[in-house]
């Protein structure tokens, strides 16, 4: 069985149709890109995946070493207590908290104290915050963020806010990381820079990736498989050079010619 | 980072402390001085909840005062009053009452208007050794003596007690009006509503008269239709309303415009032009409650009152203005006779008054603080004074 | 079954009352999301207003209540214009920490101004009353009941069918959107709240007149009742202020007339609680979820 | 016991320190009796304020109804020592009415921590309300008359205890993972629980831990103040609190401590002007608010201020 197999996954706002009976399936360490143009659906399926909306009807499950979990319906929180953790495309740092605290509440559902420990100082408080600050220096060591550690999120560069979101969603050791439009603005220098970024996390901490982006270029370049969405409906899905040369998917990004497509920088 | 934090709640909490004491270096002089002024300490209700019946009182106060110096003052000396707001809040009574003895070096001090916020100050009264003194705190239990029955020495008050007023509107609806039935529509936001309607309800009880109803409002309600159509449709004999003029006016009112047409029962907390405004004289007809004085008491020192508040303020005296003019004149007095501006020989001077003659009634001070004077029950015709029935008490 | 009717005239013209002030606090939520705790001090100043109108110039009702409504009209400008107008951009909780103190500053000058006595109306309006059988139904309700709901149809209208109506809808929606399409966002607002403070001030008139008894804290414990008959109606809705009330007014003359009337106010916040949490938006609100 | 570090334990000394200072000030009389009442309501005041600051300004949960929870601890406190009288009574006595609001708190949070923003605040609102109509009609609390001579087995020494270990405890809190985790959902409620923070279970904690020492204050100010009745705990005593925690600024516990200090003093010295110092106290509330929104110190501790000069120090 597969890491993710989500099928049959429905949600309808009152009469609006947004994902419409799509299936689809992640293996352990693929990296899958999901496409397609604006309001096609995308972030509402990264919202059935991650708890923020409820399913209509269909299933999501969760194979960690045959222990399968339904995902569809549960909260936020235990959707990524289960291994997934994922990026926004309209950045939600904390802005107002240093990258070290934002790192640091990523980490909580893994502390080892409980609340009393915490009121009253107990050894083993001292003990895990240690830990903490060494587990998160060691992430932010890896995304070169750690000269920034005591900056407030707000006052990052844009492409440095984007990393930390990444950085934080890493902080919930996931074992499947959803990115939603990393690339969302950034200029191609910054882009190149992403695209390292993600083969790194991958191959470090032995990751799956599921990618959405609206512009195809880096979807691409780095991604194994991919799925395409329109009108809430899985309209193909395959390797790059299939998708590409889909029909359904050229028309659905309106007749325009693909390898121009993903020439263009939104 | 901690040792700053907490150097800093450190030093915020001396500075703090030192800027309040820095205020008040001025040395309290209780009393004796050079003899010339004697400062009375006013701790009443001026903003807040109950800011009506604590401005009320104070105006009382201050025409006794004002008429007192103008007279020439107590045995030469001319009273200053230290007048303080205490927000109609107890704890801030409490401080208000500290202020005053230990700042402000009153001889004594007046006020509050209220049962819970004049509680409030008795414990600082008691430790400082200073009378307090207030006209209409009216709690039965915990005001003049503690819990266990003993004197508070320095405690006093002017007015009857609850259980005085709430029996004597029960025995007056029961044998004036040979009532059988009562609704009692209490005011359940003050103590001196719940204080009357215990002692009414037990003492009708007690001569066989049976309450149908009990209902409660809060204090500044305005509309009383709800609660006056439910008792519309039993059947009963009296209304008794332990309240305050300003909802009483409006439940009377309201009460004739439904068709109610009951005889209406209250206590010295009706005693009010306001209660004529709100209702109308023509809602005010068989309207009873029990009072300190009548207007019809052709005393002189009920007439020149009434006539000396009306020159000043334009409107009749209320309860709260006699009681407080009262307050004034009964201060001033024990000072006169105490022949001294000593807090304890204040105190003793109170206790031993005799046949005081005040607007509210002549009275003795009893052995329990409490005035021992008589109450008269009022009745009222188309929204005036009609007839007055002396009450004794036991 | 004669009480019952009784009872729910009694609930309506009290609701009706609640209604009217919940119009403004509605109408200046929908706008610019604050709790304006000064709305029911407006209410007080009006109801003076009209006092001194009827009692110091002699005028008649209308005149007082177009001079009271006029006044607090002005005064809401005012309010907004020193006390909310430069905080538009800073924390909800200042701004609500302001509306406080704007409350507490209007409470306490009219009380260092005519004292804290209550005062009585002088009787502009006839007060007889008649029977529908066995039910007693005062003019004075119908007076009250009647300016309510023609003035929620003004409203109404003036909303859904005026220029500036559309621009409080639109700045209500998006403000930053209706200052790019032209709309002139501070003017809206003023207005905004000279209407809502308009109606508040009438409602003040109104109760002066019908329960005869006005005093300077007299608008704490309505302006509250009315901001949750606006929230339990929906806020935002002209008409869920006007079912807000009414429901208040009814709920509380039940729970006084048939449960047990020293549980009123509780009973009625309770109400409030189980609404908001069933139906966080209110009976007429439309939920709104946060886009992600 | 890493708890016991150099840095902490120069802190305990400190914190001793001026607890002697004041002590011996008190005893030598110059704090008057007048003086230790203001210093009694500011202890009380501070515990409150900072209480509702781990709900409202580090949580981000806005609460309007403080005084419900004060006046459950001030009840079960008030009852507890009326029947035993001593020492062990009162401390048993805030201990009970401090649990017993947090677990009002926990009853009253998980509904409706739902909310967000203005209905929220409404709902605590309301809350704090029914409470008080309940206090207002039960036969055990005297209902409007409410609980006189209650003895005062509180002072000065106590006041600071309570004090001290509500500031410690709540500043313990916020700098654990727990309290990162209520600060998250204050910056933002999605992210924080994409995160894996379980926001309704931090809501509820923060909630309770702030109706916990609220409790706690109320007790002290039953204990202190002899005399307790439903109408000290309406509304206005949840605005005065709500109004310490703006004007120091939400999130800044010492913002909180020196906020209810400087309105404390202020009370104090307007106490004199008697007609208008409601007005002044409204337009100083309006002026503040105008001219410095977000509080006097921000989201920032007092401390912050010197580390960051120290910083800049440091680079040049």
């Amino acid at each position: 069985m597969p890491l993710l197999s989500v099928e049959r996954l429905t949600k309808s706002f009152g009469g609006l149709t947004a994902v419409s009976n799509v299936n689809m399936y992640i293996d352990k360490g693929e990296l899958i890109g999901l496409i397609g143009p604006n309001g096609a659906g995308k972030t509402t399926l990264f919202n059935l995946l991650t708890g923020v909306y409820t399913p209509t009807t269909g299933s999501i499950k969760l194979d960690l070493n045959g222990n399968i979990k339904e995902l569809g319906g549960i909260k936020p929180y235990d959707v990524t207590a289960s291994g997934l953790a994922r990026t926004f495309q309209n950045i939600r740092l904390f802005k107002d908290l240093t990258v070290l605290d934002n790192i640091r509440i990523a980490m909580h559902k893994n502390i080892g104290y409980k609340m009393p420990s915490a009121l009253f100082r107990s050894n083993k408080f001292y003990e895990e915050e240690d830990r903490l600050k060494i587990e998160a220096e060691k992430l932010m060591d890896i995304f070169s963020l750690t000269h920034k550690k005591n900056e407030l999120a707000k006052n990052l560069p844009y492409g440095e806010q984007r990393h930390l979101e990444i950085v934080r969603a890493m902080a919930t050791k996931p074992v499947l990381l959803l990115l939603d439009e990393p690339a969302a603005g950034m200029n191609p220098n910054e882009t190149a820079e992403l695209t390292k970024t993600i083969a790194k996390i991958r191959k470090e901490f032995d990751l799956t990736v599921l990618l959405i982006e609206h512009d195809m270029s880096l979807v691409m370049k780095i991604c194994e498989r991919i799925y395409v969405l329109n009108y809430g409906m899985m309209i193909a899905s395959g390797l790059p050079q299939e998708v590409r040369s889909n029909k359904k998917v050229i028309e659905s990004y309106l007749g325009e010619d693909l390898s121009d497509a993903s020439n263009k920088k939104s | 980072m901690k040792k700053l934090l907490s150097l800093l709640i450190a030093s915020t909490l001396i500075i703090g402390s030192l800027t309040a004491c820095s205020g008040g270096q001025d040395k309290p002089s209780t009393g004796n001085g050079d003899a010339k002024e004697v400062k009375i300490g006013i701790n009443y209700e001026l903003t807040g909840d109950v800011a009506s019946y604590g401005n009320a009182s104070v105006d009382g106060i201050l025409m006794a005062f004002d008429e007192i110096n103008a007279a020439g003052g107590i045995n030469g000396m001319q009273i200053v009053p230290v007048k303080i707001d205490n927000k109609s809040d107890s704890a801030e009574a409490t401080s208000v009452a500290t202020r005053l003895m230990t700042q402000e070096g009153v001889v004594a001090s007046l006020g509050p208007a209220t049962s819970g916020n004049f509680m409030a100050t008795i414990p600082v009264a008691m430790g400082s050794k200073i009378p307090v003194i207030s006209a209409s705190a009216t709690a039965d239990k915990g005001v003049t003596t503690d819990d266990k029955g003993n004197v508070n020495d320095f405690v006093f008050r002017l007015c009857f007690n609850d259980s005085f007023q709430g029996v004597t509107m029960a025995n007056f609806a029961s044998g004036n009006l040979s009532a059988k039935k009562a609704v009692i529509i209490k005011d359940n936001s003050s103590d001196y509503g719940k204080g009357l309607a215990e002692n009414f309800r037990a003492t009708f009880e007690a001569a066989g008269g049976t309450i149908v109803a009990e209902e409660g409002y809060v204090g500044k309600d305005k509309d009383f239709n709800a609660i006056l159509t439910k008792i519309k449709g039993q059947e009963f004999d009296v209304i008794f309303i332990p309240g305050y003029y300003q909802e009483a006016g409006l439940i009377i009112k309201q009460a004739r415009d439904l068709g109610i047409k009951a005889p209406v029962l209250g206590a010295d907390g009706f005693d009010s032009p306001v209660l004529l405004e709100l209702a109308g004289p023509e809602a005010l007809n068989d309207v009873y409650f029990s009072n300190h004085y009548s207007s019809l008491d052709q005393d002189p020192k009920v007439q020149d009152f009434i006539a000396a508040y009306k020159a000043k303020n334009n409107v009749d005296p209320n309860a709260f203005n006699a009681l407080g003019y009262d307050l004034g004149q009964y201060i001033a007095d024990a000072i006169k006779r105490a022949n001294s501006t000593d807090p304890v020989a204040i105190k003793d001077a109170l206790a031993d008054t005799k046949g005081f003659a005040g607007v509210t009634g002549t009275f003795d001070m009893g052995e329990d603080h409490n005035p021992i004077k008589s109450a008269v029950v009022i009745g009222l015709e188309n929204g005036v004074q009609k007839t007055s029935v002396k009450v004794d008490p036991k | 079954m004669e009480q019952f009717l009784q009872q729910m005239v009694n609930g309506i013209s009290l609701g009706s009352i609640y209604a009217l002030i919940a119009l403004g606090y509605t109408m200046v939520y929908g706008i610019i999301k604050l709790i304006n705790f000064a709305h029911g001090d407006v209410y007080m100043i009006g109801a003076y207003i009209g006092f001194a109108a009827t009692t110091f110039a002699k005028l008649g009702f209308f005149p007082a209540l177009i001079i009271a409504m006029l006044a607090s009209a002005a005064l809401g400008i005012l309010i907004e214009k020193v006390a909310y107008k430069p905080l538009r951009n800073s924390t909800k909780i200042a701004v609500l920490i302001t509306a406080i103190g704007m409350s507490f500053l209007l409470e306490y000058v009219m009380m260092f101004f005519v004292g804290a006595e209550v005062r009585s109306y002088p009787k502009v309006l006839s007060d007889a009353s008649f029977n529908l059988g066995n039910v007693v139904i005062n003019m004075q309700q119908i007076y009250i009941v009647v300016t309510a709901i023609v003035l929620m149809i003004i409203l109404q209208y003036i909303i859904n069918k005026t220029k500036i109506g559309k621009a409080m809808r639109a700045v209500s929606a998006d403000k930053d959107a209706a200052q790019l399409m032209g709309i002139q966002v501070d003017t809206t607002i003023s207005f905004t709240f000279a209407i809502g403070s308009a109606l508040a001030g009438a409602g003040g008139v109104l109760v002066g007149i019908y329960y005869n008894s006005i005093d300077p804290l007299m608008g704490m414990m309505p302006g509250l009742k009315a901001f949750v008959a606006a929230v339990f109606g929906g806020i935002g809705s002209i008409p869920g202020a006007m079912i807000g009330g009414l429901s208040i007014g009814i709920m509380e003359t039940l729970v006084s007339g048939y449960g047990n009337s020293m549980y009123r106010d509780a009973f009625v916040f309770a109400i409030l609680i189980v609404i908001l949490i069933i139906k966080p938006a209110g009976i007429l609100g439309k939920n709104t979820k946060e886009k992600v | 016991m890493r708890v016991l570090s150099k840095k902490n334990i120069i802190t305990l000394l400190l914190i001793v320190a001026v607890f002697a200072v004041v002590q011996v000030l008190i005893s030598v009389k110059i704090i008057n009796s007048f003086y230790e009442i203001t210093l009694a309501t500011i202890c009380i005041n501070i515990i409150l304020a900072v209480s509702l600051n781990l709900v409202t300004g580090f949580t981000g949960q806005f609460s309007l109804g403080h005084a419900g929870f004060m006046s459950i601890g001030a009840y079960v406190c008030a009852l507890i020592s009326m029947n035993t009288d001593s020492t062990l009574g009162f401390i048993f006595g805030i201990l009970a009415g401090a649990v017993a609001a947090a677990i009002v708190g926990v009853i009253i949070g998980i509904p409706t921590l739902r909310l967000k923003g203005d209905y929220l605040a409404i709902a605590t609102l309301g809350m704090a309300e029914i409470i008080r109509v309940l206090f207002l009609n039960m036969e055990i609390t005297n209902g409007a008359a409410g609980l006189s001579g209650i003895p005062r087995n509180t002072n000065w020494t106590w006041l600071f205890i309570f004090l001290m270990a509500t500031i410690i405890l709540i500043n313990n809190f916020i700098r654990s993972s727990h309290g990162r985790a209520c600060i998250s959902i204050r910056e933002d409620e999605i992210a924080a629980e994409s995160m894996g923070v379980n926001t309704t279970k931090y809501k509820v904690m923060a909630f309770a831990l702030g109706a916990f020492f609220a409790g706690i204050a109320g007790g002290l100010y039953a204990s202190y103040f002899y005399f307790i009745k439903p109408n000290v705990f309406g509304f206005m005593k949840s605005v005065d609190v709500l109004v310490i925690v703006v004007l120091g600024g939400l999130g800044s516990i010492s913002g909180s401590v020196i906020a209810a200090i400087l309105l404390a003093v202020l009370t104090t010295f307007l106490q004199q002007f008697t007609e208008i110092r409601m007005i002044i106290y409204a337009l100083l509330l309006v002026a503040i608010m105008l001219f410095r929104p977000q509080g006097l110190l921000g989201t920032k501790e007092i401390t912050d201020m010197f580390k960051s000069n120290k910083n800049t120090e440091k680079i040049e």
